[in-house]
Parts: C-alpha cells; sequence; structure tokens
C-alpha cells in the first residue's frame, strides 16, 4: 500500500511525527485458534519507549493486552520480547527509533516458547534448564571467620557472567533451542561459566559433566544469535567456547583448583 | 481436604531479598516443607534493581591519611587499626533516621551487618575487591567511613541471584508468578493466605503453620518513583486489611537522583564514588546545605536540597524540574569500571552520556521507611503495646522493625532486608520446632475471594482504572512529596477520598481468567488506594518535619510531642465507613546513655 | 571422546586431506577415466593416504549427520538407535571402502 | 523463525553436510565398482558424466568450499576465542566460497563443452 504518510519525508521527519503504528500479535489459547496480528496507533515522544507504548495500549485502548514488566530499567528482565524480528527488553528500546519508514512497529513473543497469552511466553524448560547446571555456589566446607581472597583479576574474568537478568533473550533466539528444548541452553552455560570460573568453588568437575555433557556446550553450533539477542551485551558463546576447553582439561583444571584453593584464605600478592 | 487448597509448613509471600533469605535460612536449618509465592519471577523481584552496596563495618579501605573526608580511598593495611567499627556505623543510622528508629534493632542490624556480608561472600556473591582481595567498599550518603560493600552498581542484583540460587540448593519450592489475594486471620491467628495462579486465575486456599511477608516496598503510590511496576505494597494493604496495624507510613523517602521525568534510580554510588550536584548556574548548591558533607549528606537532606533549588527557580531542563548530576571529572575509566549500568540507563532513557556530559535529574520517590511493625524477630505486632499475632512475620521493606526511623541511609535497605529476612527464618524454624500447629480454617476464604474479583470483573462503570491511579499517583506527588504542609495534605486526603468512591464504579477490561494482569492491576490500584489514605493520615496527624517527614507549617523538629511511632489501624466495620484509620501512638527504644537525641546537621 | 571432538579432529584431518584430493584428482586435465585412476591407485602410499581419507570421512559425515538428527528433540529418544546405525554403517563402509582400495590391482 | 546471519550460515552448514554424506556414499558406489573391471567403472562413471552431473558437479564443490570454509571459521572462533568479529567472518566466509566456486565451476563447464 502506498504510505501518504511517510511519502517524501526524511527519517528525522518521521522520527518527530506525532504517533506510531504498534502492531502486536496477539493469541489466548482459551479463544483463538491461532495468533494474529492488531495494529494500535499510539501517540509519542522522542522519548517513549516500546514499554510506554504497550502501556498506553492497555490503558486506553485494550485492557486484554497482556504483558510482563517490572522494574522499566532494564535490570529485572521481565519484558524481554520479539521487537521487528530481533528480542530484546521493550522497557529500554526506544520507540521512535524501533519505526520502520512507515511508521510502524511489530511486536511479538519470544520466539520459540510457548505463548501463555498475547506476548507471555511459558519459560519453565528454560527455568528448568537453568536449575540443572546447579546455579548456585558450592564453597570449601572450611570457610574462613572473613571472606575469601579473590583477586581483581579472577572478579573481572567473571564479572560479566553475574550481570546475566534471566530474561531469555538468548535462549529464545538460539536455533539449537528452537530445534530441541533439552538444550542447556547459553543462559544456563553462561551461569555455568560463572560457577566453574569461580575460584571458590569446589565442585568445577561436576558442573564440567553437566555443561560439557551432551546436551552441554558442544551443541552450541556457534550461531551467535545469543550475543546479538542479549539485551545486556553480554557474551555467552565466548563462555560456552571457554567451557569446550577446560571440560577437554578437566582433570587438570579440577587440579589447578584444588591448588588456587589452598590460598583461597592468604592475601594476593 | 477440599478443593483448591494447599498446606505447607511455612508460606512466604514475596520473593525478593527478606523473603528467600527467610526460605532459603528455613530450608537449610531442615524446615523442608516451604512455598515461597510471587507474584512476578522471584528473580524479577525489585531487590535486584538496587545498585550502591550494602552497608558493612569491615574496615577494608579507609581515607588516604591527610586528604580529608572527600579523598581518594586506600586499602587498609594488614594489621593497622580497624578504621570503621559497628558502634560508628550506629550511630550514622540513628543520626540518620531523625532519632526515630528504634536504637535496638538497629544494634542488631549493625552487628550482623559483618557477618551476613561474609556469608554472602561465602556463598558465592562476587564482590568487587581491592588489590589484595578483599571486598572493596565506598563511600555513601550519611555514612561516615567508606562502609558499602559493593558489586559494581549491581549489588542488588548480584545478592538476589545469589540467595535465590542457594534456596534452589535447599529445594525451596517457588510459586512463581502467584498472586496473594488475602491473609486468612481468624481470632488474632494467621491460618494462611488466598492466593491466585496468575496463569489460570483459579484461587487457592493455602493453608500454613506460619506466613511470612516480604512483599516490599509501596513506592508506587507516586507518580515520580524509581520503583517497579511491581512494587504495589500488596502486603501493607492486605495485612492492613485484616486488621494488623501499620507503623509510620507517612515516611517515605525520596531519593534525590532519579533520572527527570522518569524517576529511575542513579545509584547513590554516583555521588559515593564523587559525583556533584549542580544547579541551573552550575554551583555545587550542596555547599549551602551541607558544607561537611556535600552531596553525601543522607538523601532526605539532599532531595530538600534540590527540591528547593528547583522551587527557587535554579532547576535545570524545560520545566525547571532538575538538577543536574555531573560525574564528568572521574573519568572514562572509573564510570565504566565503578558504574557501568548507571551509564546504561542514562544513555538510553535521557540519551545523555555520563561521561561527556551532565545527566538531569530529579527527586524520586524511593523507599518506604513504614510498613508492617514486627519484632526484631520478624513477629508481626498486633498493637502498639507489643501483642503479636500468631503466626504472621514480615521482613524487608514491606515491615518496619524501625530500623530507619524517618530516614533510611543509602545501603542500609540492602542490609535490613537481608539481616531481618535472615532473623525471621531463624525465627520461623524455632516456630515450627516449638509445636506450630496448622489451624483450622472455618468458611471457604477462597470463595469469599473469588466474590469479590467476580465484583471486580463484573462492574461496568466509565471509570478507567488506570486514570484513578495517575490521579492518585499526581495527587500524592505533589501533595504529599518531599515537601508538605497540613493544607496540601487535607487536599490530598480529600481527593483520595474521592477516588476511592470513582474506583466502585471503575470497569476492568480484561474479562477472562487466564493470566489477567488487567484484573491484577485493579486490585493493586484498589490496595494504592487503601494505604496512600494511611500514608497522608498519619502525615496529617504529624505536626513536626523529621528526617523524610517535612512540613513547611512546622519545620522544627518536636521531639518532646512526636519522638514517637504512628501506629494506624484500620476502622472497625461498625465505624463510620469514611471514618479514617484509627491512630494510636508507640514508643521509640532508645538508649538515653549512648545515644541522645541530638541535632541533626551534616 | 565426545562426538564433537570427533568431529572435529576429523574435520582438520579433511582439510589436509581434501587438500590433497582436490588437487591430485580434479586438478586439470578435468577428464577422469579409469587408466589414471589405475596409475595412482597402484602406489602403496596412495593406498594408505585414501584409507586415511576414507576413515577421516566416514567419521565426520557419520558424526555430522548423527548431530543433524539428535539436535531435533524428537530423535533425542532414540540417540542409541541411532547411533548403532552410525557405528554399523560406518563400519561397513569402512570395510567396503579399504577392501576396494586395498584389492586393487591393475587388471593384467 | 529467529533470521541472522549466524542462522543463515548455520543452515547452509547443515544442508551442505547432509548433500555432502549423500555424495560420498555415492561416491563410493562409482568408485566401488572399480575392482569389477573396466567395462563396470567407465558404464558407472559414465552415468555422473551428463550435463545434469556436470551442473551438479559445480554444486558440489560450492558445498565443498562452503562447508569447509566455514568450518574453518569455527576452528578460527574455537581457538582465538574471536567473537567481535562475527558478522564480517559470516560475510568473509560467503565471499570465499563464492570466489573458488566461480574461479573451479567455469572451467568444470567449460570442459564439459570441449
Amino acid at each position: 500500500m502506498f504510505d501518504f504518510l511517510s511519502f517524501g519525508k526524511t527519517p528525522e521527519m518521521i522520527k518527530k511525527r506525532k504517533t506510531a503504528f504498534v502492531r502486536v500479535q496477539r493469541f489466548n489459547p482459551d479463544e483463538d485458534e491461532k495468533p494474529y496480528i492488531q495494529e494500535f496507533e499510539v501517540p509519542m515522544t522522542p522519548e517513549t519507549t516500546v514499554l510506554d507504548a504497550l502501556q498506553y495500549v492497555k490503558t486506553e485502548l485494550d485492557g486484554s493486552l497482556t504483558f510482563r514488566k517490572s522494574c522499566r530499567h532494564a535490570i529485572c528482565g521481565s519484558c524481554a520480547m520479539n521487537v521487528n524480528g530481533s528480542n530484546d527488553l521493550v522497557c529500554h528500546r526506544n520507540l521512535p527509533e524501533s519505526l520502520d519508514k512507515t511508521g510502524v512497529v511489530t511486536i511479538k513473543p519470544l520466539p520459540y516458547l510457548p505463548v501463555i497469552k498475547d506476548l507471555v511466553v511459558d519459560r519453565t524448560s528454560f527455568w528448568e534448564q537453568y536449575k540443572r547446571v546447579k546455579p548456585w555456589l558450592v564453597p570449601p566446607e572450611d570457610a574462613p571467620e572473613k571472606e575469601f581472597r579473590v583477586s581483581p583479576e579472577e572478579v573481572a574474568a567473571i564479572n560479566s557472567a553475574e550481570t546475566c537478568i534471566m530474561c531469555g533473550a538468548c535462549y529464545s533466539s538460539c536455533q539449537v533451542i528452537a530445534m530441541g528444548k533439552d538444550y542447556i541452553g547459553p543462559h544456563a552455560l553462561l551461569k555455568s561459566f560463572l560457577r566453574v570460573m569461580d575460584p571458590r568453588d569446589t565442585i568445577p568437575g561436576e558442573r564440567l559433566d553437566i555443561s560439557g555433557g551432551e546436551d552441554g556446550a558442544y551443541r552450541c553450533h556457534t550461531i551467535f544469535n545469543c550475543i546479538d539477542a542479549c539485551p545486556k551485551n553480554l557474551n555467552p558463546t565466548e563462555a560456552i567456547e571457554t567451557l569446550r576447553k577446560l571440560a577437554q582439561r578437566r582433570i587438570a583444571f579440577e587440579e589447578e583448583r584444588a591448588e588456587r584453593q589452598k590460598t583461597l584464605t592468604e592475601a594476593a600478592d | 481436604m477440599a478443593h483448591n487448597e494447599i498446606t505447607h509448613d511455612v508460606i512466604i509471600v514475596g520473593a525478593g531479598l527478606a523473603g528467600t533469605w527467610a526460605a532459603m535460612v528455613a530450608a537449610r536449618e531442615g524446615v523442608s516443607d516451604i512455598g515461597v509465592l510471587s507474584k512476578i519471577h522471584p528473580l524479577r523481584s525489585h531487590s535486584g534493581a538496587a545498585q550502591g552496596g550494602i552497608a558493612a563495618s569491615l574496615s577494608n579501605t579507609r581515607p588516604v591519611a591527610g586528604t580529608g573526608p572527600r579523598g581518594p580511598l586506600e586499602e587498609v593495611p594488614p594489621g593497622a587499626e580497624a578504621s570503621d567499627s559497628w558502634e560508628l556505623h550506629m550511630f550514622d543510622t540513628i543520626k540518620g533516621s531523625d532519632w526515630l528508629g528504634d536504637q535496638d534493632a538497629i544494634e542488631v542490624m549493625v552487628k550482623d551487618a559483618t557477618e551476613i556480608v561474609y556469608e554472602y561472600e561465602h556463598m558465592g556473591c562476587v564482590f568487587s575487591r581491592t588489590d589484595d582481595g578483599r571486598i572493596n567498599q565506598r563511600r555513601f550518603g550519611g555514612h561516615s567511613a567508606p562502609r558499602a560493600c559493593f558489586a559494581a552498581d549491581w549489588t542488588g542484583h548480584v545478592l538476589l541471584h545469589t540467595v535465590h540460587e542457594q534456596a534452589l540448593r535447599y529445594d525451596v519450592k517457588f510459586y512463581s508468578e502467584w498472586y496473594c489475594m488475602d491473609l486468612i486471620m481468624e481470632e488474632g491467628i494467621c491460618r494462611g493466605v488466598v492466593a491466585m495462579d496468575v496463569l489460570t486465575g483459579e484461587l487457592y486456599t493455602m493453608r500454613a503453620k506460619a506466613v511470612v511477608f516480604g512483599t516490599g516496598g509501596y513506592g508506587r503510590a507516586f507518580a515520580i518513583t524509581s520503583n517497579a511496576f511491581a512494587n504495589t505494597g500488596d502486603g501493607v494493604a492486605i495485612a492492613y486489611n485484616a486488621g494488623v496495624p501499620l507503623m509510620d507510613m507517612e515516611f517515605v523517602q525520596f531519593h534525590p537522583t532519579g533520572l527527570y521525568r522518569h524517576g529511575i534510580l542513579m545509584s547513590e554510588a554516583c555521588r559515593g564514588e564523587g559525583g556533584y550536584l549542580l544547579n541551573s548556574q552550575g554551583d555545587r548548591f550542596m555547599n549551602t546545605y551541607a558544607p561537611e558533607k556535600m552531596e553525601l549528606a543522607p538523601r532526605d537532606l539532599v532531595s530538600r536540597s534540590e527540591q528547593t533549588e528547583i522551587n527557587e527557580g535554579r532547576g535545570v531542563m524545560g520545566d525547571g524540574q532538575g538538577i543536574y548530576l555531573d560525574l564528568r571529572h572521574l573519568g572514562r575509566d572509573k564510570i565504566l569500571e565503578r558504574l557501568p549500568q548507571v551509564r546504561e540507563i542514562a544513555i538510553n532513557f535521557v540519551g545523555v552520556d555520563p561521561i561527556d556530559a551532565p545527566v538531569p535529574i530529579q527527586p524520586t520517590a524511593h523507599y518506604s521507611m513504614g510498613g508492617i511493625p514486627t519484632t526484631l524477630d520478624g513477629q508481626v505486632l498486633a498493637d502498639a503495646d507489643g501483642a503479636l499475632v500468631e503466626g504472621f512475620f514480615a521482613a524487608g521493606e514491606c515491615a518496619c522493625v524501625s530500623v530507619h526511623g524517618a530516614n533510611r541511609l543509602g545501603t542500609n535497605s540492602l542490609l535490613d532486608a537481608s539481616v531481618f529476612g535472615r532473623r525471621t527464618g531463624y525465627a520461623v524454624v524455632d516456630f515450627i520446632r516449638n509445636g506450630a500447629q496448622l489451624h483450622p480454617v472455618s468458611g471457604d476464604p477462597a470463595a469469599e475471594n473469588r466474590a469479590r474479583i467476580n465484583d471486580l470483573l463484573s462492574r461496568d462503570g466509565d471509570e478507567n482504572v488506570e486514570h484513578i491511579a495517575q490521579e492518585l499517583k499526581w495527587t500524592m506527588t505533589n501533595n504529599c512529596g518531599v515537601f508538605r504542609d497540613g493544607e496540601r495534605l487535607q487536599l490530598a486526603l480529600e481527593e483520595i477520598k474521592d477516588l476511592q468512591k470513582r474506583f466502585r464504579h471503575a470497569r476492568t477490561m480484561d474479562k477472562g481468567s487466564r493470566f489477567n494482569t488487567d484484573l491484577l492491576t485493579t486490585i493493586e490500584v484498589d490496595h494504592l488506594l487503601q494505604f496512600s489514605e494511611v500514608m497522608v493520615a498519619g502525615a496529617i496527624a504529624r505536626t513536626e518535619s523529621r528526617g523524610a517527614h517535612s512540613r513547611t507549617d512546622f519545620v522544627k523538629r518536636d521531639d518532646e510531642n512526636w519522638l514517637k511511632h504512628t501506629m494506624a489501624h484500620k476502622p472497625m466495620v461498625y465505624e463510620d465507613e469514611d471514618a479514617g484509620p484509627r491512630l494510636s501512638y508507640k514508643g521509640v527504644d532508645i538508649d538515653w546513655e549512648k545515644y541522645p537525641p541530638q541535632e541533626r546537621t551534616y | 571422546m565426545r562426538i564433537f571432538q570427533m568431529q572435529r579432529y576429523s574435520a582438520i584431518a579433511l582439510l589436509f586431506f581434501l587438500t590433497i584430493h582436490m588437487i591430485v584428482v580434479h586438478y586439470p586435465p578435468f577428464h577422469i577415466d579409469f587408466d589414471r585412476i589405475l596409475e595412482r591407485m597402484d602406489n602403496p602410499l596412495w593406498k594408505l593416504i585414501d584409507i586415511l581419507f576414507l576413515f577421516a570421512v566416514l567419521v565426520h559425515a557419520l558424526t555430522g549427520s548423527y548431530m543433524v538428527l539428535t539436535d531435533v528433540e524428537r530423535f533425542n529418544r532414540i540417540k542409541r538407535v541411532l547411533a548403532g546405525a552410525a557405528i554399523v554403517l560406518g563400519l561397513w563402509a569402512m570395510y567396503y571402502g579399504t577392501m576396494t582400495i586395498l584389492a586393487f590391482s591393475p587388471p593384467t | 523463525m529467529y533470521r541472522s546471519t549466524g542462522f543463515i550460515s548455520f543452515f547452509l552448514r547443515r544442508l551442505t553436510g547432509v548433500a555432502l554424506v549423500i555424495y560420498l556414499f555415492m561416491h563410493m558406489w562409482v568408485i566401488g565398482s572399480v575392482n569389477q573391471g573396466p567395462g563396470v567403472f567407465d558404464s558407472r562413471l559414465n552415468m555422473v558424466q551428463t550435463p545434469f552431473f556436470k551442473l551438479a558437479e559445480v554444486a558440489l564443490l560450492a558445498a565443498v568450499v562452503y562447508h569447509a570454509f566455514d568450518g574453518i571459521r569455527l576452528l578460527i572462533i574455537h581457538y582465538t576465542g574471536i567473537t567481535d568479529n562475527r558478522r564480517s567472518m559470516f560475510y568473509a566466509v560467503f565471499a570465499i566460497a563464492a570466489l573458488l566456486t566461480v574461479a573451479g565451476g567455469v572451467p568444470i563447464l567449460l570442459f564439459m563443452f570441449e
């Protein structure tokens, strides 16, 4: 269809346009046979986020539109959705910048996951895989009175993995997950990486058995969708590559860890 | 067993730091039958949004000798004299609370602080480190020593994940996306809760020997707020409706550095690392208000200073409602290392990179000091005299042990939630071990709540729930904000009354049962309307200025009349429908020898 | 050794063998006929190289096929059957190929 | 469907992989006949030297070259841990594969018409 609104206008002019057309995938399994796209017109300013737009639709136009939200500044991980074909957190995604030249933004639920309703997906398999890698630290039995001495370099190596907010953007962009939900998935492998690399952890061998096992790091096909999708700019692929290497020299790594733990309560040089 | 009935030994509502700590501790100690309800996934809890740090007097860093209170920090060398102590932490907290904090509780908290930080560390928390491998510490507002242990500027996130993981380790059962609707109270004994499985819309009567609330704060009653959409104070409202009093509800902290117009938190760590606040004339105006501590004065003071600058026409941005937070002099490396999240937020939401330009900010509703009154072990109080509600515990922001009094110091909230969450966990274990009973429930509470939901769903008025909420929030922000006065508070009270009436004609647009977030919003707004009234009523009664409660018509602190906690009870059914909350007062625990009230200057 | 490693190491081997194969067999002139092949396959060194090449390519092909199938959840349940089939097929092909290479001698 | 360069590269890798497995067994069938004498062998060889198979041979070349260079890319990533230049590496593989296919394919086709 010829678009009169955007004809002859520069991208800047379109950006300043007062309304956006928000296309949302709707699906209520109780009522609908299959998902369909519904379009809403939403007013906007240069600062409007996609979440603001959804919130506007919900409060003013159609209260039955359902989506998850909470912190609205990209730290809780509730609102990961598929915007214009790529996964992102809608709360920190600017609306004017997400529009195509006809002023349309398309919002769908995270792909490859069962839809509960509209933009809400069922993350059960996601959390199961998370639990499967034993995300908790198993520290040495004889804890010191004060802290374990961990060097700033060791912290820097795992720091980025700790900032993962478990939003599921990587998981649901992963092609391997699309083919089978028994793959552990980038989020859990990143968590596993965090624990394996932590000098305080006493069971790196057991972890490598899981994350280096049949459903673990070796099933990654280095597609890089997880890096592209991550709203926090983390790098699960690199963590997976590291896990692969460590799993290949598991025994030696376990010995190194045991050696390191002997000095865990002493100050670094 | 009746249909839709679930029983547990312990039911914990809310899976933020306090709730998860309680659950984790109880499970670790061997009480295995625990159910944790959360209306969002546990890891989405708002504890994770805390940025700056958690306070503990570890004495790991100190200012370089001779550089003054704002100089660079260095590690305390081994064997050197400790630069910090729990006594100092305690005094800072008491002074920060404007002497309204209960000093026995504060003592418990600051003494447990070091222990709990080490426990976090042993559980796998990835703290930022000093060069010799100790936990790094930074400065924070109102603290007289560098005391905030941190993990860059996502401390809360790291702590929450750590505790949640440990809870999974001990096989705690989480009910994710279950909404707690009601508390089952009979004869003053708490017997469980009614909860909705949001996915199906089904209601369940959940009976338990002990119920723990860790439902978080009520900052969503304000339009400009740093709180998440979920922080609607449900637990506080539910407890209030069940006949439990609420304490010190009028004290709401306004954080000085919320992002301009969004209210999103720019961590206090920005100032802890040395950031400046500038007005439209480029002055560091804190010079006038707190010459000694400058930007690192407590939050209430800084917020008031900002608001004064704004009111006197020295604000920035189009409408003059902003103030600049200047981080440029910290340098690129320090910002990237210590404040990466803050930078990301500023770039994403106002398009300003703190490395190159000052960030526009404004005061934002942040923390609710008030809540459900509890003992040091999280046991909920039934009245001002110290009677207890059997089987009902609370911890975290929704509770008011009163460690924060009239104003909380930065980094003390993570500490409060952790310490009292843990204590509550142990208390619950004792309670169960000492032969707690599963009390019978008469009637069918789930059916009663089903009726309430059906009533809400059947309403076909023309009022929009969200519009009512918006009006309430702006009323609260404008009239019950940083500065308050009798006249405007009265106005707010009338407005709330009016909104409560209008709410009865509000309609829910979504009538389905599957994942009906529209219905949840309606219930949440109902809750907002209920406790906002308590907040305003408490504020009207308190004719003094203390901590975060600052009245322009009563500018002085009045220790003679007001050194006491407000306790608000819901009016009895036979009382007038329009009667506000019944207010009574409870004394403050003060050690008159050691920490008598003094003038509070910074 | 894990399937993944088998595949990766055979891949590295293939990079080597395939390069040789391409150069020797397909470098101009392009026409292939019985005599040319005959000449080369008579050489014991070539026999060895060809057997190794055959082994690498079979490992790579069968592990690859196995992974293609088991990435799909549906096939994941019959993993053992697939692995067994791959081994049987591999052994048979290896036998067939080796015999071809070894037994070959120029007709008199 | 989550489309990305990574996905395209992965899809092609699998597609060429499966095609090459099929080719491998066909190839063994042809070469295996070498022991049955020149007659059988030549007849089978002639069967696969029709124009259709010549075209298929170009496709085979493309498959081999793409599959090989994509593999080299994976090896580089594994042993060096480079993930920042992922997109340019995808494009480099596509380009090299295309180039070599043309370089090898044109002579094959020319030879066919000789």
